[in-house]
């Protein structure tokens, strides 16, 4: 009976992570390059998930009914669409601060986020919305009410996060973009005059970033099944959270920091309480760092004296 | 566009150049040329400008008034990634090697402009020039230690095959063995063919390698000829050679 | 003899694998300029930092001679809670980097009065209410600012910010904000680099004016030869951080491990 | 050359129109309708038109030579610091007539204004207090909420508990709250930059969950009431509820609700100019300036024997105490806390008084206070639009001024004039009794 | 004046503007009606929006405003009960009749402000009901109590709390969420754990729908119920679909096929194509609260108008209302509601 219901809740957990971590990595990809905090990252992925949900309201509106064509292609679009909002939202209120304080595009992250926000809720309305069932049915283990089950959506939380990360971690190790991506991280300056097109860089990390958090708003959107404009926030300081715990700038980091913090949610609010779980997650976060003070993955930048 | 045709100017000429750092002007008027094959040494005084003269190349700051011809084009105001391009590579003060990058990962930086296609061979060839970094090439960069990493500098400026090399104070912090070996290879870039425009402190040095040289005091040009002139000029000897 | 104002006893200090110093002594005479040369990557920033309380040494020893009788840096810096680097400072050890530190965004005077605030009145309350004892610390802090400020020639930027000066100026700017702490023992890393040589010239004589007048004692870390060999009572040579000589400058200079590691073989540099 | 622009303007204007459609095509011409959706194509093509028009103007007012002028002069940045020169006029005479006009203001406002009068002064009041924090020691915390909520707490929670009034609180808050700091600042000190902010948003969001969770001693969601301030034993209610006597039957006057606004503006406003009189002392005091040290550069800091932990401490826990007491004057003036006063929208919003107003000025601060509270009431007539049109103006401000509204400057040193004579006998090295 | 001015308060921007708009939407079908008959006694009956975010400090602002720059004369607002108490308490100075139609915190009318009433019921009144139709009705004694740890949810849960503990059943599970999550897979295990049988939840829709939605997801066999606050179209979208709420309950304002009063509320509702939501129809009931007191004392002072509401009662959208001396809803009735396979909810007995 415990066993099932253990494993059970390390399955909520994992599948909680992973979203989590995706949309950690965009934080992180963020940060890594341009040190900003963007706090407008939740409220791309509430964006994504209402593109999510229209496209698959006009793909059922033309007659397309394949799931899995269905649920590639809006994959896709909302990829697509999701990375343009990252790309504007970088080139209207980020690069006009470029070498200003480093605050100032934190502060104009913040009036973005007010901005999608409202813009969202005027569109489409305050109201809840949802999307319809796409893939029922679970992978059962046990049997009678003792047993553990896998939704086959969860499975594919799991099989698409694994997929993305293992793209993202190629690019950002093997690839030119992801070394010009490093260098720009740490020498804007020298990148630009050893020939990087540095603006490009930093446009295309808010692309991928936004692309991420698009792979997990249309994740969340058809496992969770509802959504609203407000959704961005809360998504938004868990997923800053997990970047942190990971140790922000790397991205295996991320996935680890948000899987870690599904986890730490999940057993807590299975076996102790859900009232105070965020508290305990929050201090958990805090007695981390103090012994790890760049987190689990992030690497101490190196100090010279 | 760089490979077209060669026309018979100066290869990088500064056309009357000012330039500003907020209400600061940091260079006024400055006129400067180099040919192709040249060595050009800049020497002067501590905040003269020398390496504002070099960063307006590169469009950091940008010239306020005047104009940078390359080749006779003007490229004061094409972006900066676009400067590089055109076969010019900058060996900046201080080094600014990407300190959390292995000193492999640093050399494929500097191949930026012309792609991977010749990395094999160019980073051979680096390392024939400096052993050192054969040693250290998966040593992150940051940790090596001041005179490792100026070589590793030079040798990621060269991986873009540039045709001029801009060197902003090479023997900063080098120890004098060091000092002299970097300037040996400066010769042997030379030798290679490449223009060298060498910003300087060590004006006894500088004033030895190249053919002309410029003094410059307060962001102006005070003097200019040839190396060998200025290196009996009483003024320079006084002022930039400590000697009397 | 006097004893020593600083003694490094043994001291090897280890970043992970890589070993940056191996059992490293020597000692820097009272009133006297002791000079740390050697190839780059040698370990004379490393042993620096061990000495002004930035690292702690992996094995080894450190004693300072000062005001206030023998201390163990060691010891200073992993006292319990209140331990740590600026204890180092208050005993007496004032430092420069290698890569100029200045708060950029302050003026040069309050670099200055910063590096005083041990001397002024921290009290809160007493600089809110103005009190006649905080005008009067205050007063002769700016004073003292004013004073090395001359010293170093640099009078005339009192006002301006610290980020604006020239390089050379930003050099001398961080030697007199370390002599405001009223140190025993002043530790230069680099000072002339990229000083041309007339102003290397200058700095040295102000490096020798700080030793004989105010009963300083300095530890130099340079590379130009030059400066070295005209202001150094004593000279340590330190190669893949091992101590490989150590004496006056005459025996160092002619010493054959020296020049095959450090100077190469000429004498021109050291003359130029 | 002329033909040259109107084609890149019109292959800009083009490029705009299809990107603006992709961005708004879903979102404001697809609306969701149960599982469906309602066709609003319309309103994203005009959404579009809209910004490719406002994109062409712009270019357009670019190329033109006023266009260029007006251009320059906004962007003519405040950029970087100056130092005074020491010949200023002194503001004393203007900043008296601000003083009075501030006082006599509720003789002119009705109870609206005054009412975000005093929300201006309290943000004033928080911004202060984060400006030590942020602006001076450059400790990035996002969580400063949670001091605003301790001392708002204090006072209702006393009341309840201890009996604490309006004054009591005033007193303590600043204690504990600065308690509080420190308790936060201790584990956190060690870490740098981002992680502090990390680190300070999780601790304002456990005091936010506890106050929302340990229901039986704070009353969670439902809060807790907070009596009205007092007077010398003067209330200011109807009837009096805290065994005083109600201040109109004192006085003798026919009772109104106005009374306790003005009183509690009165005191909030001396108590801001006092704290804007130790902050500006502050700047210019050996720990203002170790603060600011500490945010230019800790290493060299330590090199100067700063104690950087102490010093560190010491910012948080004076920001904090700010904090408190703000949070005293919020509760008294709503009557009732509860934890939906205090998430990290208003750290946020705290945050961008600081930087909007040029971190680390203090003019800087209380006009951002003003106008980041003023702002959202002025934007009211939009109805909906409000909340869109104020993070509009918040980027926008940002893009305009960087580092916010007020020029940062420095003040200027002068050796005292007998400093001559007396440097010789200033030399000899500092001995333990100077210290 | 010529016309009559009431402000409508409650989150037009935020994490509750679905609920201001409800409410906005049931006030203004109502005085549409109204005017459209001539208004009262031929005068026009004016609207002003009031934006508080559910934010403490703007409902102040707010407040100030409606009572010294709009000058209204009633209020119906706000809608969170963090802001409807200091809010209150400006309208009580200045003698405005205030109604809301959804603060449910006993601080609201405990205070004695007498110009303060609402519309919709007290929570230990819809307990009591619930924990009748829970052991009652679905015969079922292990119950999992779920809320949102907000004033309402909470409310709700804590006297279910006391009712069932009255009778002698104790709860299996006592547990909060946090609004705005959308995950509650290790709550809902937590549940299965716990051997429920049934779940009551004291929470908004936007948690409702994915709590339900992974109940049904996991298998659970739990009957779900909760209250009024479940009485709105978009449950069906939210819980993934009609399927997902066959053993889903909610308990809502008296029947509209046996209550008149209702049923006309609800055809002019339909006629204007509003969705009959939940607090679009306490909205409108709030309205019609003020609309009457004012016609029944023929525009006299508050203090008529508040002597009024305590004697007589309103034929309202949601039942018939009256109030005692603190401005509670006297007995309100409460019906319990099934959904049918289109997910239109049903009358369940
Ligand atoms: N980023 C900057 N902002 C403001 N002023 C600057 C900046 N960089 C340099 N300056 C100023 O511009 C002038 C020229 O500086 P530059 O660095 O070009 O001199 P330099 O000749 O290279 O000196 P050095 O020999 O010390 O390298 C100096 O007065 C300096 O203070
Ligand atoms: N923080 C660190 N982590 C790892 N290795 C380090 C660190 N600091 C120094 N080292 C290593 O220790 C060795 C000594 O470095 P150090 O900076 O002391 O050299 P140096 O003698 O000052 O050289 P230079 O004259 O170039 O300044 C170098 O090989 C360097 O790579
Ligand atoms: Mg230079
Ligand atoms: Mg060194």
């Amino acid at each position: 009976m415990d066993a099932f219901i253990l494993a059970q809740q390390l399955v909520n957990g994992v599948t909680l992570g992973t979203i989590y971590g995706l949309i950690a990595v965009g934080y992180t990809m963020v940060y890594g390059v341009i040190r900003m905090i963007n706090f407008a990252h939740g409220d791309v992925y509430m964006v994504s998930a209402y593109i999510a949900a229209i496209t698959l309201a006009v793909l059922h509106f033309f007659g397309f009914q394949s799931v899995p064509f269905a649920l590639i292609s809006i994959l896709i679009i909302t990829c697509v669409i999701t990375g343009i909002y990252g790309w504007a939202i970088e080139r209207v209120a980020y690069r006009p601060l470029r070498g200003s304080t480093k605050l100032a595009p934190l502060i104009s992250a913040i009036g973005i986020s007010l901005m999608l926000q409202s813009y969202v809720q005027i569109s489409q309305g305050a109201r809840d919305q949802g999307v319809p069932i796409l893939i029922q049915g679970a992978f059962r283990f046990g049997e009678g009410q003792h047993f553990v089950q896998i939704t086959y959506m969860q499975t594919v939380i799991l099989i698409a996060a694994l997929v993305a990360m293992g793209i993202l971690t190629y690019v950002i190790n093997y690839t030119r973009i992801g070394r010009e991506c490093r260098a720009t991280r740490q020498n804007r300056q020298i990148s630009a005059i050893l020939g990087v097109n540095t603006d490009r860089i930093i446009s295309s990390v808010f692309v991928i970033g936004a692309a991420t958090a698009a792979v997990g708003g249309t994740l969340v959107t058809f496992n969770y099944g509802s959504f609203n404009f407000f959704i961005g926030f809360v998504m938004g300081i868990k997923a800053f959270t997990a970047a942190v715990l990971g140790g922000i700038g790397s991205l295996p980091g991320a996935v680890l920091g948000g899987i870690l913090l599904g986890l730490t949610e999940a057993l807590f609010a299975g076996y102790v309480s859900t009232d105070y779980k965020d508290v305990f997650a929050f201090s958990l976060l805090i007695i981390l760092l103090f012994f790890r003070p760049y987190g689990l993955l992030g690497r101490a930048e190196v100090q010279k004296v | 566009m760089s490979t077209t045709e060669t026309t018979a100017g100066p290869l990088l000429q500064f056309e009357s150049v000012h330039a500003h750092y907020g209400p600061v002007e940091a260079l006024k008027a400055v006129d400067v040329q180099i040919s192709k094959g040249e060595i050009v040494s800049l020497i002067g005084a501590n905040g003269a400008g020398k390496t504002t003269l070099l960063a307006t190349i590169f469009g950091a700051p940008r010239t306020s008034s005047g104009r940078i011809l390359h080749r006779g084009e003007d490229i004061s105001t094409l972006p900066t990634n676009r400067i590089s391009r055109r076969g010019i590579a900058l060996v900046p003060e201080g080094r600014q090697i990407f300190q959390d990058m292995t000193v492999e990962e640093n050399l494929m930086m500097g191949t930026t402009p012309i792609g991977m296609g010749h990395f094999e061979e160019d980073r051979a060839q680096m390392f024939d020039l400096f052993p050192r970094l054969k040693e250290r090439r998966s040593q992150t960069a940051g940790t090596m230690s001041g005179g490792e990493q100026q070589m590793l500098a030079i040798a990621r400026a060269m991986m873009a095959r540039p045709e001029l090399i801009l060197f902003d104070e090479p023997s900063l912090g080098l120890a004098p063995l060091v000092v002299k070996r970097v300037f040996e290879v400066l010769a042997e870039i030379a030798a290679m063919g490449k223009t060298i425009f060498l910003v300087e402190q060590n004006a006894n040095h500088a004033l030895k390698l190249s053919q002309r040289a410029y003094v410059m005091v307060n962001g102006r040009i005070h003097l200019s000829g040839e190396s060998a002139a200025l290196l009996d000029n009483a003024e320079v000897r006084k002022a930039y050679l400590g000697l009397h | 003899m006097k004893t020593p104002i600083l003694e490094v006893q043994n001291v090897t200090m280890r970043f992970g694998g890589i070993v940056a110093n191996r059992d490293v002594s020597f000692a820097a005479e009272r009133g006297a300029i002791t000079a740390l040369i050697g190839p780059n990557g040698a370990g004379k920033t490393t042993i620096f930092n061990c000495i002004t309380g930035f690292y702690r040494a992996s094995e080894g020893r450190i004693l300072l001679n000062g005001r206030n009788g023998p201390q163990d840096i060691g010891q200073l810096m992993t006292r319990p809670i209140t331990g740590g680097s600026h204890l180092v400072t208050r005993a007496g050890i004032a430092r420069t980097f290698q890569n100029i530190r200045l708060f950029k965004e302050m003026s040069v005077v309050e670099n200055l009065l910063v590096a005083q605030h041990l001397a002024t009145r921290n009290n809160l309350l007493s600089g809110v209410f103005r009190t006649r004892a905080y005008r009067a610390a205050e007063t002769e802090a700016v004073d003292r600012a004013y004073f090395w400020l001359s010293q170093m020639n640099l009078a005339s930027d009192a006002n301006r910010l610290a980020g604006e000066l020239p390089y050379g100026r930003q050099r001398r700017l961080e030697i007199a904000r370390a002599m405001c702490t009223s140190p025993a023992l002043i530790c230069l890393d680099e000072p002339a680099a990229g000083l041309n040589p007339s102003e290397t010239r200058e700095l040295s004589e102000v490096i020798q004016r700080l030793c004989a007048e105010h009963d300083l004692s300095v530890l130099v870390i340079e590379h130009d030869m030059g400066l070295v060999m005209r202001i150094a009572d004593h000279i340590v040579v330190l190669d893949h951080g091992e101590v490989i000589s150590d004496g006056t400058p005459d025996s160092v200079a002619n010493d054959p491990a020296v020049i095959a590691a450090y100077l190469g073989v000429s004498e021109e540099e050291v003359t130029a | 050359m002329q033909n040259n622009r109107l084609a890149s303007l019109l292959k800009e204007a083009v490029l705009t129109f299809v990107i603006s459609l992709i961005l708004f095509g879903p979102i404001s011409g697809l609306v969701l309708d149960g599982f469906g959706f309602r066709n609003e194509l319309g309103r994203s093509v005009t959404l579009a038109a809209i910004i490719t028009a406002g994109r062409v103007l712009v270019s357009l007012a670019g190329m033109s030579e006023i266009g260029k002028r007006l251009r320059s002069r906004l962007t003519s940045s405040n950029s970087g610091v100056t130092v005074n020169t020491g010949q200023e006029r002194s503001p004393l005479l203007p900043l008296a007539v601000l003083f009075l006009a501030g006082l006599a203001l509720p003789f002119f406002a009705d109870k609206y204004f005054l009412g975000i009068a005093i929300l201006a002064l309290i943000y004033c009041l928080l911004g202060l207090g984060l400006n030590i924090v942020v602006g001076l020691a450059g400790l990035l915390d996002l969580g400063f909420v949670a001091f605003y909520a301790v001392g708002a707490y204090l006072l209702a929670l006393g009341y309840q508990y201890l009996g604490l009034g309006f004054w009591s609180a005033l007193v303590i808050a600043p204690f504990l709250a600065g308690l509080f700091g420190m308790v936060l600042a201790f584990p956190v000190l060690k870490m740098h930059g981002d992680y502090l902010a990390i680190v300070t948003l999780g601790f304002g969001e456990i005091i936010r969950l506890v106050l929302n969770n340990w229901l039986e001693f704070t009353g969670g969601p439902n809060g807790a009431p907070v009596p009205a301030p007092t007077l010398f034993g003067l209330e200011f209610t109807r009837t009096a509820k805290q065994g005083g006597v109600p201040i109109h039957e004192f006085l003798g006057i026919s009772y109104s609700g106005d009374y306790k606004f003005w009183f509690i503006y009165v005191v909030l406003f001396l108590v801001v100019c006092a704290v804007i009189y130790a902050v500006h002392r502050l700047r210019v005091m050996p720990l203002g300036r170790m603060w600011e040290a500490l945010r230019e550069d800790e290493i060299a800091c330590r090199s100067l024997g700063v104690n950087h932990v102490f010093t560190k401490l010491s910012a948080f826990m004076l920001g904090a105490s700010t904090g408190g007491i703000a949070g005293v004057f919020f509760a008294v003036h709503q009557g009732f806390v509860n934890p939906t006063s205090f998430t990290f929208f208003e750290s946020a919003l705290i945050l961008a008084i600081v930087v909007l107003g040029g971190l680390g000025s203090t003019v800087g601060v209380v006009l951002a206070a003003i106008v980041l509270t003023i702002l959202p009431e002025l934007l009211r007539d939009f109805a909906e639009y409000r909340v869109l049109v104020f993070g509009i103006l918040m980027v926008v401000m940002m893009i305009w001024k960087p580092r916010g509204l007020v020029r940062l400057t420095r003040p200027a040193f002068f050796p005292s004039s007998h400093s001559e004579a007396g440097i010789a006998l200033r030399l000899e090295p500092q001995t333990e009794a100077g210290r | 004046a010529d016309t009559i001015k009431i402000g409508v308060a409650g989150p037009m921007t935020g994490a509750n503007a679905t609920f201001g708009e409800q409410v906005w939407t049931g006030v203004s079908a109502y005085v549409n009606e109204v005017n459209a008959s001539g208004g009262i006694d031929g005068k026009q009956i004016e609207l002003v929006k009031g934006d508080d975010a559910c934010e403490p400090k703007q409902a102040v602002a707010v407040a100030n405003r409606f009572v010294d720059q709009d000058k209204v004369q009633a209020v119906v607002g706000h809608f969170c009960s963090s802001s409807t108490i200091p809010a209150s308490e400006i309208y009580n100075d200045n003698g405005i009749l205030t109604v809301t139609p959804s603060s449910t915190n006993p601080i609201v009318t405990d205070r004695g402000f007498e110009t303060m009433f609402r519309t919709c019921g007290r929570d230990d009144q819809q307990a009591v009901v619930a924990g009748a139709f829970i052991l009652d009705t679905l015969k079922l004694d292990k119950i999992a109590l779920i809320h949102d740890k907000d004033t309402y949810g909470q409310g709700l849960v804590d006297a279910l709390k006391k009712t069932l503990e009255e009778r002698g059943v104790e709860p299996v599970l006592y547990e909060g969420l946090t609004r705005g999550e959308r995950d509650f897979n290790a709550l809902v295990t937590k549940i299965k754990s716990a051997g429920a049988t049934a779940v009551y939840f004291g929470g908004l829709i936007p948690e409702a729908g994915p709590l339900i939605r992974q109940i049904h997801e996991q298998g659970l066999d739990v009957k779900f119920v909760s209250g009024d606050a479940l009485a709105q179209t978009e449950i069906v979208t939210a819980a993934g679909g009609a399927q997902n709420l066959k053993n889903v309950y909610y308990s809502s304002a008296a029947n509209p096929l046996e209550d008149p009063a209702t049923a006309d509320a609800q055809a002019a509702l339909k006629k204007a194509n509003i969705a009959p939501d939940n607090y679009t129809l306490f909205g409108y009931a709030s309205a019609q609260t003020i609309v009457a007191a004012v016609q029944g004392t023929k525009e006299g002072s508050v203090e008529d108008q508040i002597a009024w509401l305590r004697a007589n009662s309103v034929k309202s959208a949601v039942g018939d209302l009256a109030w005692n001396d603190k401005g509670d809803v006297k007995d309100f009735k409460f019906v319990f509601y099934a959904f049918d396979d289109a997910g239109a909810p049903v009358p369940s007995n």
